[in-house]
């Protein structure tokens, strides 16, 4: 009867508690999807008339178009890679108690308040051919002339390091917090060196927010836009695959070419979610004894 | 017509007729995606304090123009059109008017603008431009000017030429933004074809053999193309740049502003044209007939000459006012302080001698953008 | 790396303490002295809280001290990280690896040393056998009974044949049987290998058939160190006595004294004990006495029984004594409650020390 | 409590690490003081400092924005997202944490779309459905849009924190009466603390940066800051650098005070298991 | 809310089951048929991973069944969340919310029931001092020692008064004064409130001495359910006895039958047991008996000692029989290794189960 059926569900994990999934949900069902598929078959519905995948043949065939995918996943593949790895061991070495930490956190997330704008306008200044950077380098007489580190691919990926940075810090350290220290000292007794304790418990523990922590980050840097305008070189080498949309939608106005590009966009990060959350599913998700 | 989301339906309440003035005061929502409210709200504020009667509140809200027809096309759609007003450029009006966004306010309404009749006749090209939609508030004949450090550049170069051997001389030190940014680098890139003879300046796909080639020389000797004039401003500051493009605003306003030294100079390219530049009117499809009368009363009142004066600004738009006859005398102190300081006296002789033309379509200066990104701004990639 | 610095003939713990609170407050951990000699099998014992896994992972290096040095032969090793001290270590909570299997959980310590490949697979799986976890080799810990998670716990510190073995009551979650076959593999490893265990545990019976000495504690502070046979049949304090199963604990006074045989009295009869410690007439003391060795008989102290607990064969039996204290006996007898009995205490079973 | 507070320790890989955060900082300290010195600088050409001090451009920004009103609001929006996609989102992120149900990758990709998609594709339709139902062009529309990215950030973000919740601390809950809404409020959120801080100040973050379905939703009176600061930043026309420079520190500063007060209420540091931390590491 | 759904005559499990893996493979709980009586204290009993704590999940409606039902008188309730059940536990890992003090930890559920203040600050009160925490109560649970963190536990379930407790080992890291103190208590609880309670352990004595019903686990299923009297000198299976303390089982043969009693040969001798099942003449049997009815007599069964244990006032010793058969048995004689015994079996101690 229908207990027997409740059970069957429950032990597959339908039970009353799906219903946390509703609002959710409904939210993104409502205000997401509708506009969405919206845009998805206004992408097969060319401006200038021609076939379904006009657009998409457009994009594909035209090589200026088509170079942006690799430029963006050059830029942003490196920086939300750097992000993550670098907050990994700052992150770990701020765990356990020490003076000074709770600062010396606030200070690493405080760049996450800086903004785009900030520090587009921030580069430029100091790292421009007249900046301090480049006066010091010249005062100091280590170069003879100004380097170039703006407006071309490195200023663009200052920039993701900047804005990445933090945000990458942040979740790693909230993530890191979570895993019982216990699970360390165990290691430890059982013989595994700070590097093996690391890579052999704390690491795939981690694994599960660092996946996530990735994935956000390197959508933020795919989609990178103001500052590959203000601090790259738009035209050239930090031509991004969201400036090839945007100059379809607001320079072109040709809004199904826009949204051709951009569901490009969404495909090819979703190729990169894909295979991290493929890695993820491998590993271990579940309780890490931190919380309990 | 393909726009997003979809053709607009006219909105409903605004085909009837217009009364000559709203039967309340009308509350107004500007929409500034132009910078023109730099010069125009001061009129607009003395209209309010003027005519309570006929608008009682003016609120005003500022964007970047590129996605303003989005956002009207979102309002629309949906039945529910909350700008009244938009001041904008030739882009975000002619972005509008491909999209069937504007309302037709000339065809029926022109005899309640009388002061349209004394377009300086620049302007009246401009106003042409503007289609029976928008309407002319504010002009300038902008460039296309070189700007340079006197201290830099003794000798600057006269010709298009000059400037060529210059740029090949003295690397990485002429300077352009990327024109889709940049009014100066637009201007410069539409006031080439004149400068070297082009067989059609107004097509700049099949009759611009000369300004592409010349622009792809000139690339070998520039290191990369900002995303803004203001960053080109800063390299002719600070002295990473000695020539840039500029135009009549763009020289004036940055120096009374701090952004570039006073001592910056100017020199025209030899043969050049006037491409001008104006800024727009224009009121979206599904405002209420009581706003288009205010807004039509609004309108008249800037055209005058008192407050077409206002214009003037601090060089911003130089000189700025639309209509014929307007006087820097006429202009706030401020204003007049500003540009006797800044202003520069050959501006006069340069804009009374040299021709004027409208700048590009829209179509047409897309298309020049697009070549322009590929083959001059992109073949940066393959060579760095 | 480990084994090299972790041979040794003895361990010394000097005045090792440890506080978590204010130093106004009792130290968790209190000036422990205690010497171990390679191959010894020492149990920590004692009431809950009293610092037991304190001392374990202060030995451990898990721990900081707050007091006191630990020295390995004439090597000071209290500020050695806990893998340079190649201690193994059985955690209370068990601290297994969530995210690996019981296999990869035993071997982690093995692969940690590099071990060529087939002697891990080797020894793992001799590890597992010997847990009677086989079956089981390739759940995580997250999917095993608590009883199953304690095992791996003993079998991935066992593994490494660490030269010292920490056990933190490695025994509290399994069932007797299992409890007496895991006694008796963990003695014959230590013994087999020649390691040396420091054994924390609550049960008095495992301490007194493991450990070669015990270590009893209580608020952070040694009672007694001895054999099983002395701390079991003598208590240095009455604590101690309590601790040890003296569950009859009856604060009485002193009446006679002949050399160290006192005499108390006890619901209107005397009764002969051995003196622990200075007593004198007609001092307040207090006769410690095991419920095994009180008996009921024809005649002796009068009481009452009040409750009757099966225990198997024996019975659990509370009889009150004067209207006020309790004895605690355990008898074979069929008895109810209301009966009246006499009860006679096992000469030479009865201990007073003074209160 | 632990007497023995230890410093941060100093192995070879330790002084490479903070080496490195050293020089990230100097330079980013450089970043960030060179626009701050712009923004009160009068005149700045090819020199170490500015040419004289003034602060006229915050105040021609605070006029000509009425940044008064638009930080208020700013601050208003960016509140309700925050707590809104949380109260949805924390919700969400535990059924896909907890269970496993038929069809949960679908579910999961559902709500990993809107953070892979750039606004362009749906932000005209999605404001078109806002001002059909009249919430945009209000307060109410500029929430609603943010919070198409903002709910799905929060599950996403939430999820690794959940599963990290020993489950049994949930049960033992149950077993003492507490129902779901107890259990969350109780048990959950305060040991998710660490989490709930992380996403929330990163909503914030994208919030107070969203600009496009802000402008896109926005009337006159619910534009955030950043509109205003991308106006000024590429609005056709002249605007003095300094002044662009003002409004990012403004924005800057504001995103400051924001975060400063989420952490003066919440340690990011702050660990549930804070009593087992490792005490020799 | 939970009170009026929790009072109950007659709690019912019905053929209740639960697998983790395939159908395929054995169920970690399997048919479990079990009528539990309001008022009273049955204890699960059974070696390590045999379905103990998965029985009191599914009791408490943690893990859904996959396939039984179970009822409260006639209300079928293995459908109702946990929270609706209103029954108390005690998990066997302790589940303490890491976040609350132990005095918070142990108000949760009262506050949950919206009691006033007063009444939930004087009952948590109470409970603190019942698990003697008195001390402690404003520490966190990572604070505490293992054993007081368990005593939080017991105080956390029992001081709502469910009407039915389930306790998962609740004493298993308790010293034995401590446990003794605390079984004394958890039954007075139990009588003093009427509470029905299930009590899993993995102590026989615990389970004997407290258990009104016993019920014997082993691999998912019931061996055997009964009062502990019965458990203990009938137990139904070799494998009950064996778990009940019956160390000793000898696969011998049956010689002789006369009624339900048997007569089997070891080393030589010739011993009467009871036959508990089917047995006949020839039959391979096992005989099972406890060490304490294994006697060092004057003659016997004659043996080697060869292993001796101290265990307080007795030994274990183990004597080999006919150089193969090991027999387990305690004195207080002193024997020591080596030495030639002879052996007799307390009459009607041996049973003999068919093999
Ligand atoms: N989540 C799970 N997945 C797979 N197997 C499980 C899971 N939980 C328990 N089991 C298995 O089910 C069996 C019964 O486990 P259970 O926890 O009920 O044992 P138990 O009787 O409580 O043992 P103990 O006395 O050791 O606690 C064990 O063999 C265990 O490994
Ligand atoms: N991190 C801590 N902060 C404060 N007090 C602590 C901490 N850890 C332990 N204690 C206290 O120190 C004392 C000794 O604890 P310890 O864990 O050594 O006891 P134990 O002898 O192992 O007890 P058990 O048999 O119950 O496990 C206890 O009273 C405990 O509450
Ligand atoms: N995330 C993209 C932000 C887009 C900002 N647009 C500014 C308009 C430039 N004209
Ligand atoms: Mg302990
Ligand atoms: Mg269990």
């Amino acid at each position: 009867m229908s207990a027997t059926w409740q059970h069957r569900l429950a032990e597959r994990g339908v039970d009353r508690r799906l219903w946390l999934l509703l609002p959710a949900t409904i939210f993104v069902l409502l205000l997401f999807v509708y506009p969405f598929l919206y845009g998805l078959s206004l992408s097969f519905q060319p401006m200038d008339g021609g076939g379904v995948l006009a657009n998409y043949d457009k994009f594909f065939s035209d090589a200026y178009q088509r170079d942006t995918i690799a430029t963006t996943l050059k830029i942003a593949l490196p920086a939300a890679l750097l992000n993550v790895l670098a907050a990994v061991p700052i992150a770990f070495r701020l765990r356990g108690r020490f003076r000074g930490k709770r600062l010396l956190t606030t200070i690493l997330v405080v760049p996450i308040t800086l903004g785009t704008v900030l520090t587009a306008q921030g580069l430029l200044n100091y790292l421009g051919p007249t900046g301090w950077f480049n006066r010091v380098l010249l005062s100091l007489q280590i170069v003879d002339d100004p380097i170039r580190l703006t407006n071309n691919y490195w200023g663009v990926f200052f920039s993701l390091v900047i804005t990445g940075f933090p945000f990458a810090f942040l979740l790693v350290l909230s993530y890191l917090s979570g895993i019982d220290p216990t699970l360390q000292r165990a290691a430890a007794t059982l013989g595994a060196s700070r590097a093996q304790r690391f890579r052999r418990i704390t690491l795939p523990l981690l694994a599960p927010g660092l996946a996530t922590t990735f994935l956000l980050t390197f959508v933020l840097a795919f989609s990178v836009f103001p500052s590959a305008v203000l601090v790259g070189n738009p035209a050239g080498s930090t031509r991004v695959i969201s400036l090839a949309a945007y100059q379809a939608a607001y320079e072109q106005y040709d809004y199904a070419y826009a949204s051709a590009i951009a569901m490009v966009m969404g495909a090819v990060e979703l190729v990169v979610v894909a295979i991290v959350l493929v890695w993820r599913s491998r590993l271990y998700t579940g309780s890490t004894g931190g919380k309990g | 017509a393909c726009g997003a989301p979809t053709p607009s339906k006219p909105a409903a309440d605004s085909g009837g007729d217009v009364p000559d003035k709203p039967a309340k005061a009308v509350s107004l929502n500007i929409l500034d995606v132009a910078g023109n409210l730099q010069l125009t709200q001061p009129m607009i504020d003395d209209f309010v304090k003027q005519h309570p009667d006929v608008v009682s509140k003016v609120t005003y809200s500022k964007g970047p123009a590129p996605e303003l027809a989005g956002k009207i096309k979102a309002q629309q759609n949906a039945n529910r059109v909350d700008i009244d007003l938009v001041l904008t450029g030739t882009d975000g009006l002619a972005a509008g008017q491909e999209q069937g966004l504007w309302l037709d306010l000339l065809t029926k309404y022109s005899d309640r603008l009388p002061g349209m009749k004394d377009y300086l006749p620049p302007a009246q090209k401009m106003q042409e431009l503007g289609g029976k939609e928008g309407v002319t508030v504010t002009y300038y004949p902008s460039g296309p000017l070189l700007e340079y450090m006197p201290s830099k550049v003794p000798s600057p170069p006269k010709t298009a030429q000059d400037l060529l051997a210059y740029a090949k001389a003295n690397k990485g030190k002429v300077m352009y933004a990327r024109p889709a940014n940049s009014g100066p680098g637009r201007t410069f890139l539409m006031g080439l074809p004149y400068i070297l003879g082009d067989k059609d300046p107004k097509d700049p796909v099949n009759g611009w053999d000369k300004t592409w080639a010349y622009l792809k020389e000139l690339n070998q000797y520039v290191d990369f193309y900002p995303s803004g004039t203001s960053d080109t401003m800063k390299a002719l500051a600070n002295g990473s740049a000695n020539i840039i493009a500029s135009t009549t605003g763009w020289d004036i306003n940055p120096r009374v502003l701090g952004t570039v030294p006073k001592e910056a100079a100017i020199t025209p390219i030899q043969g050049f044209h006037w491409v001008t530049d104006a800024h727009y009117a224009v009121v979206p499809k599904g405002v209420s007939t009581d706003k288009q009368a205010a807004i039509l009363q609004l309108l008249q009142f800037m055209l005058t000459p008192e407050q077409q004066a206002k214009a003037y600004d601090k060089g911003y738009f130089y000189p700025g006012p639309a209509i014929k006859g307007v006087e820097l005398a006429q202009a706030p102190q401020e204003s007049k302080d500003a540009i006797t300081e800044y202003g520069r006296p050959e501006y006069d002789k340069l804009i009374a001698d040299n021709p004027t033309e409208v700048p590009l379509d829209a179509k047409a200066l897309v298309a020049a953008f697009d070549k322009w990104d590929r083959e001059v701004g992109g073949s940066k990639v393959k060579k760095s | 790396m480990t084994s090299s610095t972790s041979n040794f003939e003895l361990l010394r713990l000097d005045g090792v303490t440890r506080r978590f609170g204010p130093a106004d407050q009792p130290a968790a951990l209190s000036e422990l002295d205690l010497t171990i000699e390679r191959g010894e099998f020492i149990a920590l014992l004692g009431p809950s809280g009293c610092g037991k896994s304190t001392a374990l992972n202060c030995l451990a290096g898990l721990l900081p001290l707050t007091a006191g040095s630990i020295w390995q032969d004439d090597r000071r090793i209290d500020t050695l990280p806990p893998e340079k001290r190649g201690f193994g270590m059985v955690f209370q909570n068990y601290a297994l690896f969530p995210h690996l299997t019981v296999r990869d959980n035993i071997a982690f310590g093995l692969r940690m040393r590099n071990l060529p490949k087939a002697d891990v697979q080797r020894r793992t799986t001799e590890a597992i056998d010997m847990v009677q976890l086989a079956d089981h080799a390739s759940k995580l810990p997250g999917q095993l009974s608590g009883g199953q998670q304690q095992r791996v716990a003993i079998a991935r510190a066992t593994v490494l044949e660490p030269s010292l073995v920490l056990m933190d009551e490695p025994l509290s979650n399994l069932d007797a049987k299992l409890r007496l076959e895991m006694r008796t593999e963990i003695r014959r490893l230590h013994q087999s290998l020649g390691l040396t265990t420091v054994y924390v545990t609550h049960d008095q019976e495992e301490a007194l058939s493991m450990a070669d000495r015990l270590v009893v504690m209580r608020q952070g502070k040694v009672q007694q160190i001895g054999t099983p046979e002395q701390v079991h049949t003598k208590p240095a304090t009455w604590h101690v006595a309590d601790f040890m199963g003296y569950r009859n604990l009856l604060p009485l006074k002193a009446s006679q004294l002949h050399g160290d045989q006192v005499t108390v009295d006890l619901g209107g009869t005397a009764i002969r004990g051995a003196a622990q410690g200075a007593v004198a007439q007609d001092d307040d003391v207090i006769a410690a006495v095991r419920p095994e060795d009180v008996k009921i008989a024809d005649q002796g102290v009068k009481g009452l029984v009040e409750v009757v607990e099966y225990q198997g064969r024996e019975r659990a039996v509370e009889v009150v004594v004067d209207g006020e204290t309790r004895l605690h006996l355990r008898t074979e007898q069929r008895v109810e409650p209301g009966e009246q009995v006499a009860l006679a205490v096992t000469p030479g079973r009865l201990l007073v020390y003074p209160a | 409590m632990n007497p023995k507070v230890r410093s941060v320790r100093a192995t070879p890989l330790g002084w490479v690490i903070w080496g490195a955060v050293v020089f990230f900082f100097v330079n980013l300290a450089g970043v960030v003081f060179s626009v701050l010195v712009s923004s009160f600088g009068t005149k700045w050409f090819d020199t170490w400092l500015p040419s004289g001090f003034t602060t006229h451009w915050y105040g021609d920004a605070w006029r000509e924005f009425t940044l008064f009103h638009v930080i208020v609001v700013t601050l208003l929006v960016s509140g309700l997202v925050v707590v809104l996609s949380v109260l949805v989102g924390a919700p969400a992120a535990y059924v896909l944490a907890r269970k496993n149900f038929p069809g949960k990758r679908l579910v999961y990709l559902t709500f990993l779309l809107p953070i892979l998609m750039p606004p362009i594709t749906y932000g005209i339709p999605l404001a078109t459905v806002l001002y059909k139902f009249g919430f945009a062009g209000h307060l109410s529309g500029v929430v609603l849009a943010n919070l198409v990215p903002s709910v799905p950030f929060v599950i996403l973000t939430m999820t690794p924190f959940i599963e990290q919740v020993d489950p049994r601390i949930e049960d033992a809950a149950r077993m003492l009466g507490a129902g779901t809404r107890s259990v969350f409020l109780k048990i959950l959120a305060p040991l998710l603390v660490p989490g709930l801080l992380a996403s929330g100040i990163l909503v914030l973050v994208r919030t107070v940066g969203m600009f496009e379905l802000t402008f896109l939703t926005a009337g006159p009176d619910s534009q955030t800051l950043v509109v205003a600061l991308y106006y000024s930043m590429s609005a056709a026309g002249i605007r003095a650098q300094q002044s662009v420079d003002a409004m990012a520190v403004m924005y800057t500063a504001m995103m400051l005070v924001l975060l400063v007060v989420a952490l003066r209420f919440v340690n990011p540091t702050q660990l549930v298991a804070r009593v087992k931390e490792e005490p020799s590491e």
